[in-house]
């Protein structure tokens, strides 16, 4: 008999059980690799090295095959999220009705590239191939709402708010 | 196992039904450029150097993983092919950063000997000039990211041979990378067993042992036909 | 005597290496002495570039402003450029420098590594480009004659080639 | 206002520069300066490479004498493995530095300057180049050509390459000496060794000749620094590194680890070339020459037969006499006889062909200094590894350099003696850019220029605004 | 489950629905949702409950009605009228006027091309069933074909013939023939066999698959049932993207449902068939719509594609024959099994049978979810049921088929739209992303935006799709700023053909399509950014 290979979770955050149930619901099986990123990106916002090892070794998945799943596809994230994020759609119908020009307004307000995060964390600024609201275009996430109707004066305005007011 | 008979270049082969237009090509002597496959490997399809065409399809096909059917006939070396493989390695020097004159592996570099044979002299293709890492930190070996062409020999290696599967690559597109782990130096990499297979089977000088200097890193991977063997023939008992 | 063949050899970012190895051709050089006119060149006196040169040898990438305007002018009045050596042809060494701003190179030498007067020379010294590109990015080049050198013998091969009004045949070799 | 005259480029120099000088109303020279325009950036973008790819890597910093970088920086190496290295492997590479001082000095004296010497100073400038004298004596153009080949064909047959050769390594040597290529090298020795001594038959008479350029060629009272015997014989390899003041005192023997805090580097605005001095006495106080001048006037004799006669005779000149940078030429002749002469001795070496010839090791030191005595002066390579051997950061101080300051100031007393502002002639600029050929400064080492204008000459008012600008082209 | 027990369920449901007399039919699609469809949804059901009407009025939430450019979208039934860009003040006047007439301030007339001239089969339900109800589904004939081929006349031959004599071709974009890829799947050896539905719509610029799911779930996992059957598999996973949270939401809910109602999972209406449904997210990765991607990414793995042969057909999921299928595919298979292949066939044309939905989008008045008859011409679309270009522009361009497809000019506005013709014009079918360009829009700054995203989405395997699209990018930028030569133009000619000759999938082979097609139609454009070569210093 095989002694079962035991992998403790990093530590006794409630959240490691989300993880868990995902993983167990697969069978522990190495397939179940996206769905438990998944779940780990759910319940703490990003995969650090820590949930990514513990995720790896209970699934009997290789290190590096791990990290490169989890750097493969866009959605997952390695850095911890801003407080606040805004996901400018450049879908074609966007683009065509001028979405980029809302980027570069976005990225002169708060003095950051698209892809990155303020240096005190509040702000990230991010972009999205298409989010299939074209009917709408051209739009915008802000923290995980579609807006709509925008130019690049009036997003700057509404991510201003929500970034300033602190919540 | 049935034999299928078919033309390569005009001149009539045969092989067995489970080999590819690659393997009968090179029995009978007639060259294919390959980068990402080496022999005793499993084949990926990626470089795309190994093209050829077979009369009937408008689509060309890569020769190490198409097998061999009845009947067909295979070009090898049409002056369209010859044009995209050396496209191919013009992009491959534009790619990343390749200093043949002061890396390790020059003089045996596969990239290198394919650019002379496929007459490479110059690339038309904008320099793109990447900031790429070295991980010089495991004491025998390193990796120099700048002569990495992704072929995955090393990630193939170390998994299929190995066993340790050490490599895999990160991120994609232009920004994929070969990564030890969870991107972690080469040295705190706790599955390396360093076997140094990877650096034998890298056809740059991409991965090489720290011991060598400029020129120097000769490669030997003539190991893995024998471990492929060795390990089937173990299997069977 | 026939008409001798006008010839230039011009030096970029390089580090004369393939200048030297020319000169590898050892006596050829003076043999073919009755056959080619050196107008131009780091080893002759010419300081303006001729009118027309049948054959103009190039080494090293294009790395300043002032690169690039020799360059460009030197195309207007060369028949056939050669690209000598991978410099020319690829960046080579030199272009290691690319992956890091002209600001963090002028820094690592004349502010970490000088004790007086630090700061980046700046009167007469020309504008370094960003990046050092390949010659044949800025302006057409018809023969490559790549390897860091191109040996001695390759070079003579190319040249005689040329002199007998042959495209040479070139077996390329990077490094 | 002020006319500025711009050489642009000096010429048969390895590397381009440029020279500016200004004239006043007068026609007066009042200041002249000597340019080197371009930066290459070794020192930075070696960061992060595994030092032993160093050696070959600094190599490209000069396709002249890659065979000096590649010793020094094999030796910085050797200190970074901190270990013995073997004694053939010194050999070898004591022959191999050598031989790269015969190529260099034989392409520095008949390719660059002997058109000067033998043609004159006012020749056609179309003529004055290895063809003209070729047409005006084939048999003395031959044998510069020849000598050249010698030392690249030694470099060859050790390393199996002329240019860029990879065979020096950290530890060592990557081959030992086979038989042949030993034989082969000796086998022409006494040739080369009779061109040479003619070579010197021929420039000593033509001395008197120059007597007004020697005058003013850089001629002044400097320091000199060069690598050392005890005993007071040259070496190139590693002697004892050496600063003598301007009356040939001894003043300090300096440890190549701690050389900082000896030589600085100052930064002029109108050069990428910085000008290393010597800290004890200052900026620009501290200036001091190196290369075969320096090595020579060092010395007290040479160690081997015929450069010890050879070097007497030179040595019979005053002392005085020889604080002027056209006898770096005379020099320069001295040390290719004695090159032959040492090639020929250390081949016969009995443990020539041993086949240890490389110490392994891994980085056990943090920091390395190596110097090597390239043919152009004292060359110096510092780099500091991190715990795996990965360069962080590194310094080159190159022969050139040390004599930039001789330089630009040679520049300016022979363009003060030579021209005349209200006339200019060919010649006189020809006699400037002839100050500089005498130091055969190595711009490609670390910084080497081009630039695209041909000769003008620019009116500027006292504020230094251009009002004029004349162009021949 | 006998017939009449299964009818009845959607026959309960329907009369308990007219037994109300007004029914408020509003848009939660996420068109709707993103301009405020639930707060109007809040306050229409608080209108309702204020004045007491629950018994006479019922508001329901249901799928998209189409004109997502107008939303909040919601009809009134049985009226049929229909309310645009509702805010949630305007609902006390919407419930006050109900059987008085539409308000007319706020309303939707259908009297134009954008009603008249579609023709709903996929969409048919859509905008009429609530699609987080089943039962609602089946009010609607959810399920009905999938009982007709599990428990009566047909053998799963019978299912393949009647899908193979369809026409019915796969809408994710090649149009292969779909009862021809059940066929050969049907044919391999028993064993484990896997059906997939292809939700990962990656496209910009398209968002039909993502309206059917969020519409009408249950269509979906009938037909992906119906294939099972057909081709003797068990297991399904629907692979969808991660950001389509909405449609994940439905999909679950209606799996669950349909579990529970057993039209899904072991003995289906108790016959020996079992077929059970997963849904597997992807993690934004455009590539894994290519099909061996998607497989790798099902598999827990890098969505890196594989060569083809083998096909997914022969070896698919974890190397078992596997059966990969478009969302709107499997949406038409419930009605072609209900109406017969023939009905289906009389629609479009003769090579492209059917119906096609499309995202139409960009420059046109009218934005919004449509499906048409193939054989449509592009200028129907786009003029009439689109309603032109606004402001006063005049058209320059659409855009079919997304990064692998490319721009018709205005010269081939009368070509029929079907999978031969669009090909013929150097673009595809595609998945049906739509996007109409005006005079305002420069060619080869769209060139280089589908370049940046097929840069962005290779997987970087292939070497000539890794490095081809970031250099056609590069060349392209040099067009867009001006910077471009004479060699640059033949360089990204050669680049195109090469990477489209040699690249690993059809994502690299697709590629440079919107380059081609905007060198064939608008070259004067890349012309006007050549620069003179190499001006002298």
């Amino acid at each position: 008999m095989v002694r079962p290979i035991e992998v403790a979770p990093p530590s006794d955050d409630k959240r490691w059980r989300i993880v868990n149930a995902t993983m167990r619901r697969y069978g522990y099986k190495p397939q179940a690799l996206i769905e438990t990123l998944h779940a780990v990106q759910e319940s703490f916002g990003f995969l650090d090295d820590e949930s990514l090892s513990f995720v790896a070794r209970r699934l009997n998945v290789p290190m590096s095959k791990a990290y490169g799943v989890a750097t493969f596809y866009h959605f997952f994230s390695l850095k911890p999220p801003a407080k606040h994020n805004c996901v400018v759609c450049l879908g074609t119908a966007c683009y065509i009705k001028g979405s980029d020009q809302m980027v570069k307004a976005l990225s002169e307000a708060h003095d950051i590239e698209e892809g990155e995060i303020t240096p005190d964390g509040e702000f990230a600024l991010l972009s999205a191939h298409c989010v299939g609201a074209c009917g709408l275009a051209p739009v915008a996430v802000v923290d995980g709402e579609i807006v709509s109707g925008l130019t690049p004066e009036n997003i700057v305005k509404i991510v201003g708010e929500r970034v300033s007011d602190g919540s | 196992m049935p034999v299928k008979t078919f033309k390569i270049d005009g001149q009539d082969v045969s092989g067995r039904e489970d080999e590819t237009v690659l393997d009968i090509a090179r029995e009978n002597n007639v060259f294919l450029p390959t980068l990402c496959n080496i022999e005793g490997l499993k084949p990926v399809g990626a470089c795309r150097l190994c093209m050829v065409e077979v009369k009937g399809s408008n689509k060309l096909l890569p020769a190490c993983v198409t097998k061999v059917e009845e009947g067909m006939e295979v070009t090898t070396n049409s002056e369209r092919l010859q044009k995209y493989r050396r496209m191919i390695l013009e992009m491959l020097f534009v790619e990343g950063n390749h200093v043949c004159s002061v890396c390790v592996a020059n003089g045996h570099c596969e990239l290198q000997w394919l650019a002379e044979k496929l007459g490479v002299d110059h690339t038309r293709l904008n320099y793109m000039f990447p900031k790429k890492e070295i991980d010089v930190s495991h004491y025998r070996y390193a990796i120099d990211h700048n002569r990495c062409v992704l072929c995955t020999r090393c990630v193939r290696v170390c998994g299929e041979i190995e066993g340790a599967h050490t490599w895999d690559v990160s991120g994609r597109g232009i920004n994929a990378k070969v990564v030890t782990d969870l991107n972690t130096p080469w040295a705190l990499s706790e599955t390396c067993t360093e076997c140094g297979k990877c650096i034998q089977v890298c056809p740059t000088g991409a991965l090489f042992k720290k011991s060598r200097a400029v020129g120097e890193m000769t490669k030997d991977d003539h190991f893995l036909p024998y471990l492929k063997t060795m390990r089937e023939v173990d299997n069977a008992e | 005597m026939p008409n001798k063949v006008k010839v230039a050899t011009v030096w970029l970012d390089g580090c004369s290496g393939c200048h030297m190895s020319f000169l590898d051709i050892d006596g050829v050089l003076l043999d073919i002495a009755d056959r080619i006119d050196l107008v131009y060149s780091p080893l002759v006196d010419n300081k303006v570039f001729p009118d027309m040169v049948d054959l103009t040898l190039v080494e090293g990438g294009v790395s300043s402003v002032d690169d690039r305007a020799k360059i460009i002018k030197i195309r207007k009045h060369t028949k056939l450029l050669l690209s000598l050596g991978d410099c020319a042809i690829t960046g080579n060494v030199p272009a290691m420098r690319n992956r890091y701003p002209v600001a963090a190179i002028e820094e690592r030498a004349y502010i970490e590594n000088a004790d007086v007067n630090q700061h980046a020379p700046n009167l007469i010294v020309p504008e370094l480009l960003p990046q050092i590109q390949p010659v044949h990015t800025v302006v057409p080049v018809d023969i490559y004659l790549p390897g860091c050198p191109p040996p001695g013998p390759v070079i003579r091969d190319a040249l005689v080639a040329l002199l007998n009004g042959e495209m040479p045949n070139i077996s390329p070799r990077f490094g | 206002m002020t006319n500025t005259i711009t050489i642009d480029p000096v010429t048969r120099i390895e590397g381009h520069g440029k020279i500016t000088i200004e004239i006043n109303d007068a026609g007066e020279v009042t200041n002249a300066h000597f340019h080197v325009t371009q930066l290459r950036g070794f020192e930075k973008f070696s960061e992060g490479r595994p030092f032993r790819e160093m050696p070959a890597l600094m190599a490209r910093i000069c396709g002249i004498c890659p065979v000096s970088h590649l010793v020094a920086s094999a030796k910085a190496c050797d200190e970074l493995l901190a270990v013995r290295i073997p004694e053939t492997a010194i050999t070898l590479r004591k022959i191999l530095n050598i031989a790269q001082m015969v190529q260099s000095h034989a392409l520095s004296v008949f390719y660059l300057s002997a058109p000067d010497l033998m043609l004159g100073m006012d020749a056609d400038p179309g003529k004055r180049n290895i063809f003209g004298m070729y047409e005006a004596d084939p048999q003395l153009a031959r044998n510069g050509v020849r000598l050249r080949q010698f030392g690249q064909q030694v470099i060859e047959r050790l390393s199996g390459k002329r240019i860029h050769p990879n065979w020096v390594v950290a530890g060592g040597v990557s081959d030992p000496l086979t038989p042949e290529a030993r034989d082969a090298i000796l086998a022409d020795i006494p040739e080369v060794k009779q061109i040479t001594l003619d070579a010197l038959k021929w420039f000593i008479p033509m001395i008197d000749q120059y007597r007004e350029e020697i005058k003013v060629f850089a001629n002044f009272p400097t320091m000199y620094m060069g690598m050392i015997n005890a005993d007071g014989s040259l070496e190139h390899y590693d002697g004892i590194l050496r600063i003598v003041d301007a009356d040939g005192n001894h003043v300090r023997d300096i440890d190549p680890r701690h050389y900082q805090e000896y030589i600085g580097e100052a930064v002029e605005d109108h050069s990428f070339l910085k000008s290393p001095f010597y800290k004890p006495l200052g900026y620009p106080q501290g200036i001091y020459r190196v290369g075969p001048l320096a090595r020579l006037n060092m010395a007290t004799h040479a160690g081997t037969p015929l450069a010890d006669e050879a070097l007497k005779e030179y040595q019979s000149l005053a002392w005085e006499e020889r604080q002027s940078s056209f006898y770096f030429h005379y020099t320069r002749l001295i040390e290719i006889l004695y090159g032959i002469e040492r090639i020929e001795e250390l081949l016969n070496e009995p443990d020539i062909l041993s086949e240890h010839v490389q110490a392994l090791a891994n980085v056990n030191a943090s920091e390395g200094v190596g110097v090597s005595e390239a043919p152009r002066g004292t060359l110096l390579h510092h780099y500091k590894v991190d715990e795996y051997g990965g360069i962080t950061w590194a310094n080159l101080i190159i022969a050139t350099g040390h004599n930039n300051m001789a330089m630009d100031r040679g520049v300016f007393q022979t363009a003060k003696h030579f021209i005349d502002g209200k006339k200019i002639e060919e010649g006189m600029l020809n006699r400037v850019e002839a100050v500089i050929r005498t130091f055969d400064p190595c711009l490609s080492c670390s910084t080497h220029a081009i630039g695209q204008m041909p000769l003008h000459i620019e009116l500027k008012d006292q504020d230094g605004t251009v009002l004029d600008v004349l162009q021949r082209d | 489950m006998d017939r009449e027990e299964f009818e009845q369920i959607g026959q309960k449901r329907r009369e308990a629905d007219a037994a109300v007399e007004y029914h408020i039919n509003v848009c939660t699609s996420s068109g709707c949702v993103a301009s405020g469809s639930a707060a109007v949804k809040e306050s229409l059901e608080a209108e309702v409950k204020a004045r007491d009407l629950k018994h006479k009025c019922r508001v329901n939430g249901v799928g998209c009605l189409g004109l997502c450019g107008s939303g909040p979208i919601l009809s009134i039934q049985p009226e049929d009228a229909l309310y645009q860009k509702v805010k949630p003040q305007d609902s006390a006047e919407i419930v006050d006027h109900l059987g008085q007439g539409p308000v007319e301030r706020i309303e939707l007339k259908q009297d134009n091309a954008f009603f008249q001239q579609q023709q709903r089969v996929v969409l048919a339900n859509a905008g009429k069933l609530d699609p987080e109800d089943i039962e609602s589904a089946m009010a609607h004939g959810a399920y009905r074909a999938l009982y007709k081929v599990t428990t009566e006349e047909m053998y799963p031959t019978d299912v393949v013939r009647e899908i193979t004599q369809s026409g019915l071709r796969g809408r994710g974009g090649a149009g292969y023939p779909t009862g021809l890829k059940w066929a050969t799947v049907a044919k391999m050896d028993e064993g484990l066999k896997y059906i997939v539905c292809n939700g990962d719509e990656g496209d910009p610029g398209a968002f039909m698959d993502r309206s059917i799911m969020e519409s009408d779930p249950h269509r979906i996992l009938e037909g992906m049932a119906i294939a099972a059957y057909a081709v003797g598999a068990s297991e399904g996973y629907i692979y969808i993207r991660a950001e389509y949270g909405l449609g994940i939401q439905r999909l679950k809910k209606a799996i669950r449902q349909a579990e529970k109602m057993g039209c899904l999972g072991k003995n289906i209406f108790d016959s020996p068939f079992s077929f059970s449904v997963q849904l597997r997210l992807g993690a934004g990765a455009f590539v894994c719509g290519e099909e061996t991607a998607l497989i790798a990414s099902i598999e827990g793995q890098r969505g890196n594609p594989r060569p083809r042969p083998p096909y997914p057909a022969m070896s698919g999921l974890w190397g078992h024959s596997t059966l990969i299928n478009n969302v709107e595919t499997f949406a038409n298979i419930a009605p072609i099994i209900l109406n017969g292949s023939e009905w289906f066939s009389s629609m479009g044309t003769e090579k492209s049978a059917g119906t096609k939905v499309f995202a139409l989008s960009g420059k046109v008045n009218r934005v919004g979810l449509i499906e048409v008859p193939m054989g449509i011409s592009l200028r129907e679309i786009i003029e009439e049921i689109g309603g032109g270009i606004p402001d006063g522009h005049a058209f320059k361009a659409v855009q079919t088929g997304g990064p692998s497809g490319g721009c018709i000019p205005e010269e081939h506005l009368d070509t029929p739209v079907d999978y031969e013709s669009l090909r013929a014009l150097g673009s595809i079918m595609g998945s049906g992303g739509m996007v109409v360009m005006d005079d305002t829009s420069s060619m080869v700054s769209v060139a280089r935006y589908f370049m940046e995203f097929c840069m962005d989405e290779s997987c970087g395997k292939c070497i000539p799709c890794r490095v081809g699209t970031a250099q056609m990018y590069e060349l392209l930028t040099r067009f867009v700023n001006k910077e471009a030569t004479e060699a640059d133009l033949t360089l990204l000619e050669e680049l195109c053909e090469m990477v489209s000759q040699t690249s690993l999938c059809g994502l690299g082979q697709s590629a440079p399509n919107p380059v081609m097609s905007t060198l064939r139609y608008f070259r004067e454009e890349y012309l006007e950014r050549i620069t003179p070569a190499h001006e002298p210093a």
